[in-house]
């Protein structure tokens, strides 16, 4: 199945603006990421999220607050897109006090309760069982909200999706799985690792709703990314998104990409969500040049202060190592 | 009132139910089939399936729901039918129960518990019949509780329940039909002491869970040669109450631990390697331990309870510590 | 789907006494064992057949001896099919040094290497990457075998089946996944335990063939068996076969059978394998009333004589406990 | 030769694959992507897809298929990316390579390798940073090995393949980059014997795996103060060679325990026990431990390196441990 969505939705103005400043505000922090990583501030795993922007800008603003988001190690942009302040999400970058999970994650692991963002996750396919469980636990409460949960291409072939896509299918609760298919894990392509890659086929087996969308095409995801959540939020059990996308960037910091030709980046390069957006506003007459440099400026401010506040961050004495093992912080071993 | 092991779990089970509203009970067969021991048995029919919910076999995916649940706010009971099929879903477990907490700084409590059977002598060969209690204390961010009396049963899970973090209950199915009676006032147990189930003053005899009667067995058998061995009831692996061991190890100099667990890297090594740390300069003889053998349960019975901890065992260990010189 | 296979080959007299001989053989040994473990000889685990004798009998037949067989631990109808000496798994029941496994396994893990019957497997879902794995030696040593694995509908629910079916398919590999549906896993229907309730459906979702066969019928078990190994053999990669049977017995000789009721159970056993059988022989006019008195008499001799064997069957002494934990005997922890 | 750990890896493999046809490699991106820490880097393209065998995510499948191939007469390498992921293929683990042979009365033979980079030290934070090596060891029917150096690294690989039972070979992925000479004819190495990396008098510093390089500087160290240590790598955690551990404790009368294991129920734990037991009227101090903290790893570099056992932390607990009067 492909998307059947209406992506005719007018592309008014501020809505254009608003999904185009989260892309750039994405991009601007990765770039920002490489520096810092190359000089040794930003240390450890970090998997850029280039490419894909159109997928956490766009399925984000379709949420509700109410919503929660269960996401992966590739989530600076589901973060940001959630609207974690990029202060927080940078000093946790930075490993310090004031980062969003108090410099104990790092990139893989940015969280923020207040606003339903139950975190990055580095086990592939390990947040699928936690988005059931939320799911199951506001069901039962009778709220109405909707978990979505983010994984790649990858987490298909893993266990861990089947038992959670047949229990939610199962217990119809109000799960939108959300797959961003970038054709690779790590350097395995899609179809040296699953026997079925049409991944939508795969999750209707479950007898749940799914659709492809376009996953460079930010109006395309937000569109989709609504429609199914209003059907989950009525009642409808859960759906899942295919989200077909690239990430232009190698795996990860550590990755010297071998695996894919120059060639085939380039073409997908080509579809970049960020300039192939603008086109599209420029063309529609919702954007001007102006509107442009305002963005990358109070962007670059963004990440700038973001930086700043980051680097005069405290770092967490070792005294409190211990801290947060358990809530009681008196709870020994 | 007179009860069993198995009893006092359904109505701790039961009570929790009752008086509050953000606990259900998760897992295979616990509803339909009334629970693989018969422990839920009349709960599907009190509370509704919502509450009392049947889960596929899917555990990797039910206990990170029961993690995702607690996060959101619920109370949630999980059952993994038996510690050998936990082996699932350790991932969800180690990595998402144990570390969410902490990874997130703090903001993530799971107020989660596990349920989880236990143990072998049943005759039911290799993979039905670990005990793998003390190894699952090694994980941090866990909580690890041994019930092996009849108040601990009755009395843990409403502890665990208000503790904001993660609890596995083992309880050992060799336990279940163990009758004796319990106040009809029961509640709320600590779980942060050991328990002196036996005072004495020769040797500590130091154990959990299963092997609790057995020990108890021990020390009556150990007095008729004139040793008066002291029983103590870690409860719980996880922190462990190391003050209440060292503080009898200080007064008798001598100990036995009791583990129905694998011997190399179970959790009477830890027990072992603290007094040392602890109590060296009061030992008068080396710590010994009575472990299962290390190896895959074998299904024949002569096989199977060689390879356990007995009572004899335990006299024999005790004996020679005792017969040791300082 | 369901099953397109010609059943109505030819029933000769030699194959339809054979294959009642063998149902007859299992029905009757699990009765025998029921009684011996209201006697305390056999202990542990025993989960019976007792219903769904066609399956085994059946697909065995269709096994050439180069094939592997993986299974459950429901097993002993599997065991006894394959070819395990009656006496072996008797004595295996007792768990004497004669047994099938050294009477180290008891019943839920009767093994026969020699007969490449990799055993009984306690885990749901535990045989299938084994099977995985024995396919993949098989395939790249140029072994012209099938490798057929049993697991019970219970066991499609667990990531393991995903994960397995999902690298069989990709890799092409020789497997015959043979899904006993029972319609129950312990006391959870199917319908309360998937989503998608057509298991062949399911498996079919993985980009392999798969078939719905009726499991009570034993030469539509046999041909069924025959034509999907064959298609495997032939390098058609991994098939899927569900055998839709019943158990008209409790889970195991622990279960009470509480969540099902007396009416389906009764409704199941007019459908008993055996009486069937026995009644399409007689009508083709391939079975006399001193066949069916030949069978039971040989049938019980064989039962006797195993009880017996294993009777006077030795038990290992002790002091060789912790042997088999490594194959050095030496290897110490 | 000047090699690195990880070339020594490279060039076991490629030595095992070309001296037997039943030698293959399989896991997560060991072939086209060279594996993640590069160490299968180019085999590939030398053996081919089918012996350098890249398997989707799906841990316990792959895992499983190791076992089953091995079952059929294979010798496979399976690779499981890092220790963080072995979770989600513990039952195969446990359940079936560990109790094959042992359930089916010496029938199965489980002839498996498992190669899995452990670890931690690199800012990989909670889920990516476990040193479960010694946690393993608890299994009864595994050999769990832990190559600390180049010779190691280079011949461990080939005493695994032909080793009839599963072994599960832990790198420290904080080794692969550690350079030295090797012989040219480095070759299959024993793996029944922990080694003394150096003499000394006055304490045991006994260790394993990524913690061996600190544990020598310790050592050095303590040299300048007089303190003249032992160093032994254990190399093995199942079986231990707790011979070569008495025999030295029996002659230094005090033992450190360097391991980068969580402290409670890690194989410390039982190497103190086994000294307890074994060296008791021996020892003239209580046996320490330097552990890792028992906190899911912090991705704070300050904090991920107070987590962690440092040479300064071992130096430490010699000088207490040669201090303490006897
Ligand atoms: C269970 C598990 N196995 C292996 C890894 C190592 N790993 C990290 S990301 C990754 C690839 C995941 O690919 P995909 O799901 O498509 O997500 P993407 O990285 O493309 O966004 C792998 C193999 C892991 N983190 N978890
Ligand atoms: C992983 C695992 N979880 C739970 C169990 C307990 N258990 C044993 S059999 C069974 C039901 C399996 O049902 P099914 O696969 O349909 O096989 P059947 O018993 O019907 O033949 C359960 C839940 C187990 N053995 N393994
Ligand atoms: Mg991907
Ligand atoms: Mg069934």
């Amino acid at each position: 199945m492909t998307t059947t969505v209406d992506t005719t939705r007018a592309l008014d103005r501020e809505r254009g603006l608003a999904l185009l400043r989260q892309m750039t505000l994405i991009r601007r922090f990765e770039e920002k990421c490489v520096q810092l990583y190359s000089a040794g501030t930003i240390r450890g795993f970090v998997h850029l999220y280039i490419g894909e922007e159109a997928v956490a800008a766009g399925a984000m603003r379709a949420l509700t607050p109410d919503d929660a988001v269960v996401s992966t190690y590739r989530e600076h942009g589901h973060a940001l897109a959630r609207g974690i302040p990029t202060r927080a999400v940078m000093a946790e970058m930075f490993g310090k006090v004031e980062g969003c999970s108090g410099g104990r994650g790092g990139s893989m692991h940015l969280f923020d309760v207040g606003s339903r963002f139950y975190g990055g996750n580095a086990i592939v396919a390990g947040g699928l069982p936690l988005a059931l469980g939320l799911a199951l636990a506001d069901d039962m409460r009778g709220r109405d909200a909707v978990t979505a949960c983010f994984f790649g291409d990858g987490a298909v072939a893993e266990g861990e999706f089947h038992e959670t896509l047949n229990l939610a299918a199962l217990w119809r609760l109000p799960v939108l799985f959300l797959c961003e298919n970038n054709l690779y894990a790590m350097g395995t392509a899609i179809e040296r690792a699953q026997s079925q890659t049409d991944v939508a086929l795969r999750a209707s087996s479950y007898e749940m709703p799914a659709w492809s969308v376009d996953g460079m095409d930010v109006l395309a995801v937000e569109d989709a990314t609504r429609a199914a959540a209003e059907a989950v939020r009525a009642g409808g059990g859960p759906h899942f998104l295919e989200l077909r996308t690239y990430r232009f960037r190698a795996h990860s910091l550590y990755d010297p990409d071998r695996y894919r030709t120059k060639d085939e980046i380039r073409q997908w390069m080509q579809r970049d969500p960020l300039p192939a957006f603008v086109e599209r506003m420029r063309a529609a007459g919702s954007l001007t040049d102006a509107d442009v440099t305002a963005i990358e400026d109070e962007v670059a401010a963004e990440i700038t202060d973001a930086v700043d506040y980051a680097q005069s961050g405290h770092e967490e004495p070792v005294t409190s190592l211990t801290r947060w093992v358990y809530s009681d912080a008196g709870a020994g071993t | 009132m007179n009860t069993t092991y198995r009893e006092a779990i359904r109505s701790a089970l039961s009570e929790a139910l009752e008086s509050d509203d953000r606990v259900f009970l998760m897992g295979e067969d616990v509803g339909r089939y009334g629970g693989c021991f018969a422990v839920s048995l009349g709960l599907l029919e009190q509370f509704g399936p919502d509450r009392i919910r049947d889960a596929p076999l899917s555990e990797s995916a039910f206990v990170g729901a029961g993690v995702g649940a607690a996060m959101a706010g619920m109370r949630p009971i999980v059952e993994i039918m038996t510690v050998n099929f936990s082996l699932l879903a350790l991932d969800q477990i180690m990595n998402n129960a144990a570390t969410l907490l902490h990874m997130s700084g703090g903001q993530c409590a799971v107020p989660l518990v596990l349920r989880i059977p236990t143990g072998g002598g049943r005759q039911v060969a290799a993979q039905h019949s670990h005990s793998l209690d003390g190894w699952f204390a090694h994980i941090p961010g866990l909580r690890v509780v041994t019930p092996a009396t009849l108040e601990d049963a009755r009395g843990m899970l409403a502890t665990a329940l208000a503790d904001p973090d993660p609890v596995l209950i083992f309880e050992h199915a060799s336990l279940y039909p163990m009758s004796g009676s319990l106040d009809d006032d029961a509640g709320p147990v600590d779980l942060d002491r050991a328990a002196v189930r036996r005072h004495g003053t020769d040797v500590s005899l130091i154990t959990y869970g299963g092997t609790l009667p057995m020990t108890v067995e021990a020390a009556t058998t150990l007095q008729d040669d004139g040793i008066d061995a002291e029983v103590i009831d870690l409860r719980t692996l996880r922190p462990l109450d190391e003050a209440t061991v060292l503080e009898s190890v200080s007064r008798t100099h001598r100990a036995v631990i009791v583990d129905e667990g694998w011997r190399s890297g179970s959790i009477s090594a830890e027990v072992s390697a603290r007094i040392i740390e602890g109590a060296f300069y009061e030992l008068d003889a080396p710590v010994a331990r009575v472990c299962s053998a290390e190896v895959p349960m074998p299904y024949a019975h002569q096989l199977e309870q060689a390879a356990l901890p007995s009572a004899d065992r335990v006299v024999a260990a005790a004996r020679e510590v005792v017969g040791a010189h300082g």
